[in-house]
């Protein structure tokens, strides 16, 4: 399944990368996504420590959340400051 | 209900030209009640843009005072306020920028109680803390309220901007909190870089005075984020959790 | 090459603590001059970031003085301003917010002369100001100089941020300007909602500051388009025009 | 030929209309597609008074730019107050 993923903001930073086209062949859930690609690197755990919010084509979702064929998955950290 | 002075009329010509605002769009927001909880970055730019445009009356809510590292960002303040109480040290700013405004402080952090009194007498909130805990205690308080809130955020090289507004169908905060994880991450330990609050405390006071004056399209569910490094923009959306425990009600 | 002293350091410590500014972000912004035409809503907004922000130098050009109508958006006047000359009423709270600030200012309108003059010794210049003629000479004296500048807008309830670089590739002002007719429309007979300034000037800020301190990126050819009413922002390309007058060199 | 008409800011106001899908048949630039527009009424005018940006896929054009199938055109007034 051919996926488009995009970080932002400090994650984009942290991890060096802006956007991966990807042939995603796991279980279709950010859940497993997340693993998938937290298993790239030690940067790259910032995906599965709680803190990072997922959207699927702009709307932002829940781990169970599903990813279909050709879906922009996007990640970024919450912006609590002030 | 107050009406303009013809020297507020002339203050304020420039939105009164606009289409759709008038003399009756000022006069809401000469009449309004607003409530801003912390005076750091976003309290200070989003109060001085309030203060201008002629909202009438502002509850300023924040317990801290002026430190140094504070004076980068929050244009409020300046070195003879080191250590005042940011509250007080707002005020003489805002009157100057504002003789008829109306400016009650409250030399305190928010708790629900304060909130609940607060919203009890206001047209709206202006959320510009710093941290989760005050935003849930803020969404708790407007959803028994039934009033409308605007929530920024700013850090780092990020920022964004959402409304929640009373209705059926709209997301409340806790749709959005239950989203990431509880690990706090202040502007103490990351970093603000000051433009930042400016745009973010301007784009709250934009929807604040949109909810005022009945002026143009509060998006229901929709989040503009800053992505500060790449200066753009992108607008995200906020469903409404089936399960969240703070805005469904328990059958 | 001027450096932070320790109490430079401590007030600018939300900065300095973002990942890629470090002190050496810091003391760029302090060493750098940046002069700032047009002192009006976005003026005001973009000059007090810039000097909260801990920017070294700003040089200030603008002829006119502070009227009654400028007070509910320009957030450095207030009453006891009006009649003065916008330059000199601007500088009690710039200096206030930054004692270590030097500021220069010229109390004239922005002509070819002064502005190739002052884009000789500064880093770069943002442009506040409320007409295209202006602009066009900005973006001639941008040209020869090989200088880079931020230009904003702001009217009704909509507005724009662009960044013009010297890059072969990258469109110049008078690629977007002869993309429309000649007539003006100022706010003085359009009117503008207060934040969108404060929006405006804060974004011009953050482009500045990116652009002193080589921090993340200034899209070329990008312009920020905000629809105030709407909420919501857009991201619009200008190419370069192949027939620019401005830009295009004649063979 | 399919084409999705967006209108922003002030001229969405002022048509009333933020949005149309629309079968267009005309003569394939910008300028042609204006005139057309502009016979709608007295505040379509606006499309030809040579003081509204065009732009094509969210990239500003000139009036002689070229539309093609499933185009999203774009107009806006310039933002020129301070």
């Amino acid at each position: 399944m051919q996926i488009n993923i995009r970080f932002f903001a400090l994650l984009r930073e942290q991890l060096g990368c802006e956007h991966i086209e990807f042939d995603y062949q796991g279980e279709r859930t950010i859940a497993a996504l997340r693993h998938t690609l937290a298993a790239h690197g030690d940067a790259w755990l910032a995906l599965i420590n709680g803190n990072t919010l997922a959207a699927i084509n702009h709307t932002l979702c829940q781990d169970h959340a599903i990813i279909s064929e050709g879906d922009e998955v996007a990640f970024f950290p919450p912006v609590t400051g002030g | 209900m107050q009406q303009l002075s013809e020297s507020q009329a002339m203050r304020y010509a420039r939105q009164v030209a606009l289409p759709g605002m008038d003399l009756d769009g000022q006069e809401k927001l000469l009449n309004a009640h607003v409530v801003i909880v912390g005076m750091g970055g976003l309290g200070c730019s989003c109060a001085q843009m309030l203060a201008a445009a002629g909202v009438g009356h502002l509850s300023l809510v924040d317990g801290d005072t002026v430190s140094r590292s504070n004076l980068s960002r929050q244009v409020l303040f300046n070195q003879a306020h080191l250590e005042q109480l940011k509250v007080c040290a707002a005020q003489t700013l805002l009157r100057a920028l504002n003789p008829d405004l109306r400016l009650d402080v409250y030399d305190q952090f928010a708790n629900e109680a304060l909130l609940a009194e607060l919203l009890g007498q206001a047209d709206l909130l202006v959320d510009c803390t710093d941290n989760r805990a005050v935003r849930e205690q803020i969404n708790r308080t407007a959803l028994a309220a039934n009033k409308p809130w605007v929530s920024g955020g700013a850090i780092r090289m990020e920022g964004q901007v959402m409304s929640f507004v009373p209705a059926a169908n709209a997301p409340c905060y806790g749709c959005y909190s239950q989203l990431f994880g509880d690990t706090e991450s202040g502007c103490a330990e990351n970093g603000v870089l000051t433009p930042l609050v400016g745009i973010i405390g301007s784009m709250q006071a934009l929807e604040v005075i949109k909810l005022i004056c009945g002026l143009g399209t509060i998006h229901i569910g929709k989040i503009q984020h800053i992505d500060g490094l790449a200066g753009q923009w992108r607008e995200l959306t906020l469903p409404k959790l089936a399960n969240c425990k703070a805005c469904q009600p328990v059958l």
